[in-house]
């Protein structure tokens, strides 16, 4: 089994040749191939998953070109960490396959989208599968292409070309970090190997400062992938893309790269403590920032989008508070109830073709499905107990704790709070209520449209039972047989801590209660209590008008010199010799007077000239 | 044996070259300057007669060179002077300085 | 001082007078006749220097065929009877490079002499030029008369009318 | 056959010429096939030296040699006889790049298929670039060289002359000119060498330099004069490249030369100044070379923001190109100046790659100037729905000169920097903004023309299957080299070896 594991991403890289192939057709039947192949992967995934689980890994490497000695190799590696990654992309991707036949029907380019989720999918498997940083280095940048086709899926929409550009833009910014820290640390290990880099780790062959450096640096690139502050404006943007494509790549996957990039280089953080304080600030400082965004949003998708970078923020505070299997698990549950709250926002989009929620109201009457799928996608990430949401969040809030960062820890339960907050002021100003807009025709998905939210929903409730307290921590057994070596023992912090957080999200959802469906507080309460600061938040913090006020601006302006430059120093300098040479050619030229005699007087001068010169200096013979 | 040292021919043949030769740069009737350049070529031909008598290896060839020179002295007068009065005839000048036709 | 001296210092300082004649005087017509006696002169020097031959050829054709040609020539063109002078600057900058030039070349030829004279050249001068020509130098004579040849046919058709030109001004 | 491969292959376009003088010259059809027939030829005979060439050989393969010119100097020690050889010969490098000539000119010539008039003229010349090409890259002394080098020049200068667009003159007098500076500096140098060491032989060169200080002082070489020369090839080969100064008339050329000739300008003619840099400069004052490294990183590093920062405004897709050209070069410099095994095989990969994006996006624009008449970038946007191929090309191309993986370009730009990153840290890190200035303007440029609301584009076609050819067969070879980046390096690596010997890295 495990040796057939790099068959897995190959499959939806031939949908993609296939589908590319034929993008002509018209026929929606060509969907069912997207669909068969990432099948065949997704039951290869858990097949190897299995394996993985009984206890085998396997590494597999050749070298793919030389450098004077060294070889650059290209393998696959499977170990828990990749291997549980493997089977959530693979799941998510096939559910979102299955989901965009009825989601993308009628649309025009309809294999196309199916041959950029095919190529997304090879990119995103073959990043996890990947057994080096460069082979991952690669991975993530075609990551990162396949989430600028889908982004930019609709192009002629100038906002989608937009969004496109900035995710890749942005993106790209976090990959130079991630580039220069790989590099760093090749001529540091003379090596890309995950393996030994760790082991040049563990023997201290790299100083300390230098450790931090290209820690950081890789986190830099995690920061951009998975929309950390301060690079987290793309994500949101990203929303231009067909839903399905957001449920799968900005919620589920691809913005979870960045997470286990660092779980992945996880020895490396840990050696340095600099390093892990850094993840776990950006995580928390993002997790509440995205979270106090959330509340004000109006678009369904956006408010989703926030949410995301908001829990992204929690897992990365997870990793930098030593909570290694809290990340992970909160990476994997998140998967599950974002896809799921993607999809089902999907569905509610298909159904009244508007993404902003004033003109949504009352829809749980008429989507009978999709309604109840919502609320426990939104009870999960909420945290209400029992759901996956709550153990994950429960167990990061608890290491965090542990590891002593209690102002982080106290940011994380605000952040919980809000959480719920904005996730419930969704549902009731979607679900219920007065319709606010026109709802003829409204009528629930298409069966392959509701199936993936059915499953995804199953797997939101249970997932959580992967690690519990209480019936066994499967996944921490399962994860220290991997190579990274789990920092201190699961710690659970005092017992309060569950009932701290369980409260902050019940309150969180009463309050959305109380305002948006029993109308007992003034919807704009805080509009009006606090004007100042709701302005800057429902502006989200003016990030984007700073970013494009000094570094927008401030490259066109470089770059507008930078013409000028070109046009009047270098080209003037130019045009100062030629300037010269024409003086002098004139001067020249005025010589040539058609006078035999002047002509003669100038060849007698030259001949004194030449005659002085051999008298003075004694001539050739002397 | 003549008393006259080699150095005294030669410098007479400069001063008469050098005086041709400023009255060819300077004189404005082309006829003159056409007799200058006769005054340089007979500067040439001293040159040669004189080292024919005062030389590590003497012979007769640098009068008989002399006699070639005065020749083709001859020879360009003739032709100088035919180009001259054509050009009189079409320009009504002799001035050089106003033929400049080399200039357009 | 001995007689040839003297002769030699006469002919110089003749030949030098003609020639600053030339430059100073201001009717073409004097110039000319001034640079007779500077030929004349320097068919003397030629005596000196024991080439009698070089030196009746020099008045035949100098002081008698090229003056005359010359003066012809200026009879045949109208001209200002006052020659008219350059632009200063270009008189003195013309006047400075020669001086240069005289002087450079003065310095190179003052001391220079090498110790040895062709004592008999002026036996049989005009034999040995004749035997030389029709031997040694018989290619080149009569390539000679090719080009005076080729320069009398060319300053005939040069200075010839056109008669397209004349039956025009008939 | 083998002894002479060489020569026929340099001198094979030379048949095209042949046959073109007996065509008629209003007979479009026949002249455009012969050539591409003409150009066939080269590739095919470039294939059959590839078949004979060892990969792992060490030094150079199929030479030959014959003596050609030859003077005595007079001397006080007595005559000297200084002959002059005709030599050729092929090592890695230059048979990667030969065939990257032959490869680019093939498809060059389908693509002029769209010059309008004067083919004949056009071809013949087209022909003899192509001769001063590959015979650069075989030559195997100054002399011969110089004399390819030249020859390439001319039928340039004619060729943006003629055949351009709105400021042809001043574009090909300003290539001219430039160029002309650059083989004056470069003729001087290579003349000097000639009088120092009386050798022309680039391996009798290499050998004469890197003997000990006390027997080049016999000859009268110091380390000053070693250190000139190199600043002297230098300043002529970054003329060539073009290194931030020097680089306005290669923008001109951009701009103004038929797209088929910018393909090969782009594509090729510029490489010579990357082979120069490392043959001469690296190869022939290796130590010199070491010292100056820094200098040569920091313009690189400087080509690569500048050229960057000013492809970002343009407003002209074909400017846009053009500084992009200017940035991309900076990565060759980036890659030399970082005197190890990953840096210098990363230029020499970049200088292959480039050769071929280039060449795509060049083809590209020229098809789409031909479509619209235009390459402001303002009359452009949404392209992609009326000629989804020519869309989806352009990104492709697009993605591989920002060095997307799997593309030419990363494995390229991912060694360059490599390199520098052993040797001058902070200065690599600075060029990696360049990375991202890159994704910006190739994004602005790709995303304006394919991407956005539709403009009305009176002759939208998609492309013709002649066009597809050179388009798919550089994307091919793009991708090809960006996933298997072996074939290439393995073939370098001998070459490179012995370079790196003289650096000693």
């Amino acid at each position: 089994m495990l040796q057939s594991s790099w068959l897995i991403p190959l499959f939806p890289l031939l949908s993609f040749i296939l589908l590319l192939i034929l993008r002509k057709s018209k026929s929606e039947s060509t969907a069912w191939i997207g669909v068969l192949l990432t099948g065949i992967s997704l039951v290869l995934s858990v097949g190897v998953w299995l394996a993985v689980w009984q206890g085998d890994f396997i590494k597999v490497e050749g070298t793919w070109f030389q450098i004077g000695e060294r070889a650059i190799t290209m393998g696959y590696e499977v170990n828990p960490l990749n291997a549980l990654m493997l089977v959530i992309v693979s799941l998510v991707s096939f559910l979102v396959h299955l989901y965009s036949k009825g989601y993308m029907h009628g649309d025009e380019r309809f294999p196309v989208f199916f041959a950029y989720l095919g190529l997304f999918s090879f990119a995103m498997l073959g990043l996890v599968l990947s057994p080096n940083l460069l082979q991952l280095y690669m991975f993530w940048e075609l990551v990162g292409l396949g989430s600028f086709l889908l982004i930019g899926f609709y192009y002629f929409k100038p906002e989608a070309k937009a969004a496109a550009k900035k995710a890749f833009v942005m993106t790209r910014i976090g990959d130079v970090g991630l580039f220069i820290g790989m590099v760093l640390l090749f001529w540091q290990v003379g090596s890309f190997e995950y393996d030994e880099i760790f082991a040049s780790v563990k023997n201290g062959d790299i100083s300390s400062g230098m450790l931090t450096l290209t820690a950081l640096c890789i986190f830099v690139g995690a920061i951009g992938k998975s929309g950390q502050l301060p690079l987290h404006t793309w994500l949101p943007d990203a929303m231009e893309g067909p839903t399905p494509v957001s449920a799968l790549i900005h919620a589920a996957t691809m913005v979870a790269a960045g997470v286990y990039l660092v779980a992945a280089m996880y020895p490396l953080f840990q050696a340095s403590e600099t390093a892990l304080t850094v993840v776990a600030v950006v995580g928390g400082v993002t997790a509440i920032f995205a979270a106090s965004i959330g509340l004000m949003q109006k678009d369904i998708k956006r408010v989703l989008a926030y949410s995301t970078v908001s829990q992204l923020g929690y897992m990365m505070l997870a990793l930098g508070a030593s909570g290694y299997v809290a990340g992970i698990f909160h990476l994997t549950t998140h998967a599950f109830f974002k896809a799921l709250l993607f999809l089902a926002a999907g569905s509610v989009i298909h159904a009244v073709h508007t993404q902003n929620i004033e003109e949504m109201g009352g829809l749980w009457k008429k989507l009978r499905v999709t309604g109840p799928l919502f609320l426990i996608g939104a009870l999960a990430i909420s945290g209400v107990p029992l759901l996956s949401g709550f153990f994950s969040k429960d167990e990061i809030l608890a290491s965090t704790y542990a590891d002593g960062k209690y102002g982080l820890f106290w940011l994380a339960v605000v952040a919980a709070f809000m959480t719920a907050f904005y996730m419930f002021r969704l549902f009731f100003l979607v679900f219920t209520g007065k319709p606010r807009g026109d709802q003829s025709g409204v009528h629930e998905s298409p069966g392959v449209m509701t199936l993936p939210m059915i499953v995804l929903g199953v797997l939101a409730v249970v997932a959580g039972y992967l690690n519990t307290t209480w019936f066994g921590t499967f996944l921490s057994d399962y994860l220290a047989r991997g190579p990274v070596e789990l920092p201190h023992a699961e710690h659970h912090g005092p017992g309060w801590i569950p009932i701290v957080a369980t409260a902050a999200s019940l309150l969180g959802i009463a309050l959305a209660y109380l305002i948006y469906r029993r109308g007992a507080l003034s919807r704009d309460w805080m509009t009006r209590s606090l004007p100042g600061l709701s302005d800057v938040i429902y502006n989200k913090w003016y990030v984007d008008e700073g970013y494009d006020a000094t570094f927008v601006k401030g490259t066109k302006g470089l770059s507008k010199l930078g013409i000028l430059f070109d046009k009047y120093v270098v080209d003037g300098l130019v045009a100062a010799v030629v300037s010269g040479v024409q003086g002098l050619s004139k001067i020249g030229s005025r010589l040539q007077n058609g006078q035999v005699q002047s002509y003669g007087t100038f060849a007698i001068f030259g001949i004194v000239i030449l005659l002085l010169i051999v008298a003075l200096t004694g001539g050739y013979f002397s | 044996m003549s008393s006259i040292p080699l150095a005294a021919y030669l410098m007479l043949a400069l001063i008469l070259f050098c005086i041709g030769l400023f009255g060819a740069l300077t004189k404005r009737n082309a006829v003159i300057v056409l007799i200058s350049i006769e005054l340089m070529l007979n500067a040439v031909n001293i040159n040669l007669v004189a080292f024919a008598k005062y030389s590590i290896n003497p012979g007769l060839t640098g009068q008989i060179f002399s006699l070639f020179t005065i020749t083709v002295a001859a020879a360009e007068a003739a032709v100088g002077l035919a180009i001259l009065i054509a050009l009189y005839r079409n320009r009504q000048t002799v001035n050089v300085d106003e033929m400049d036709t080399m200039k357009r | 001082m001995t007689g040839e001296m003297i002769a030699f210092f006469f002919l110089a300082l003749t030949a030098i007078a003609g020639g600053v004649l030339l430059i100073n005087l201001t009717n073409v017509v004097h110039m000319v006749v001034a640079l007779i006696f500077t030929f004349i002169a320097i068919a003397g020097i030629y005596v000196t220097l024991s080439a009698e031959f070089v030196a009746v050829v020099q008045v035949l054709i100098y002081s008698g065929a090229i003056t005359i040609i010359m003066l012809f020539g200026i009879m045949l063109t109208r001209h200002q009877e006052k020659e008219k002078k350059l632009p200063r600057l270009k008189v003195i900058l013309t006047g400075l490079a020669i001086g240069l030039f005289f002087l450079i070349m003065y310095g190179k030829i003052k001391d220079l002499d090498f110790g040895q004279q062709n004592a008999e050249l002026h036996i049989d001068n005009t034999k040995k030029i004749g035997i030389e020509l029709y031997s040694h130098y018989v290619i080149p004579f009569e390539l000679t008369s090719v080009l005076l040849l080729v320069a009398l046919i060319g300053s005939i058709i040069l200075a010839k009318r056109d008669d397209d030109e004349k039956e025009a001004k008939k | 056959m083998n002894t002479y491969l060489l020569s026929i292959l340099i001198f094979s376009p030379l048949l095209g010429v042949l046959v073109l003088l007996f065509t008629p010259s209003h007979d479009e059809k026949s002249i455009k096939w012969i050539g591409i027939l003409g150009t066939l030829l080269p590739l095919g005979t470039a294939l059959v030296t590839l078949s004979a060439f060892q990969m792992s050989g060490e030094g150079l393969q199929l030479a030959e040699k014959f003596q050609w010119v030859s003077y005595e100097v007079f001397q006080s020690k007595g005559d000297v006889s200084y002959p002059i050889f005709y030599e050729v010969g092929v090592n890695g490098l230059s048979m990667v790049l030969i065939l990257l000539t032959s490869v680019v000119s093939v498809l060059a010539a389908i693509a002029s298929f769209s010059i309008k008039k004067d083919w004949k003229s056009y071809f013949i010349l087209f022909f003899l670039l192509e001769i001063g090409m590959l015979g650069v890259f075989a030559a195997q002394n100054l002399f011969l060289f110089f004399i390819f080098f030249e020859i390439t020049l001319i039928p340039m200068f004619f060729l943006i002359g003629r055949w351009g667009y709105l400021e042809k003159e001043k574009a090909a007098y300003s290539f001219l000119i430039y160029n002309g500076v650059g083989s004056a500096i470069l003729l001087i140098a290579f003349v000097t060498m000639f009088m120092k060491t009386g050798t022309m032989n680039f391996e009798q060169l290499a050998y004469t330099f890197s003997l000990p200080q006390s027997e080049l002082n016999q000859l009268n070489i110091t380390k000053n004069f070693k250190m000139g020369m190199l600043i002297a090839l230098l300043v002529a080969f970054a003329v060539k490249l073009p290194v931030a100064p020097l680089h306005s008339w290669m923008v001109r050329v951009h701009v103004q030369a038929p797209p088929p000739i910018v393909m090969i300008h782009s594509g090729i003619l510029l490489k010579i100044g990357a082979y120069g840099l490392i043959v001469f400069g690296a190869g022939l004052f290796p130590d010199q070379f070491k010292s100056l490294a820094f200098v040569i990183g920091l313009f690189g590093v400087i080509n690569l923001l500048y050229g960057a920062f000013l492809a970002i405004t343009q407003r002209d897709v074909k400017r846009v190109l053009a500084y992009s050209s200017v940035s991309h070069m900076g990565i060759v410099l980036i890659g030399l100046a970082s005197v190890n095994e990953a840096g210098m095989t990363g230029a020499v990969f970049q200088v292959v790659s480039h050769g071929l994006i280039s060449a795509l996006l060049f083809f590209l624009v020229g098809v789409l100037y031909e479509r619209a008449g235009s390459s402001n970038l303002k009359d452009f946007g949404g392209v992609a729905k009326k000629m989804p191929i020519f869309a989806g090309v352009m990104l492709a191309g697009g993605l591989a000169s920002l060095g997307l993986p799997g593309m030419s370009g990363f494995i390229s730009e991912f060694m360059a920097f490599l390199g520098l990153f052993e040797k001058m840290p902070v200065l690599a890190a600075i060029g990696t903004l360049g990375l991202i200035l890159t994704a910006v303007y190739v994004l602005r440029a790709v995303l304006a023309i394919t991407f956005g609301a539709e403009k009305e584009l009176p002759n939208a076609r998609d492309l013709s299957s002649t066009e597809r050819i050179p388009a798919f067969i550089l994307l091919a070879a793009i991708l090809f080299i960006g996933i298997y980046p072996a074939w290439l390096s393995d073939m370098l690596r001998p070459t490179l070896d012995v370079i790196l010997l003289g650096l000693g890295g």
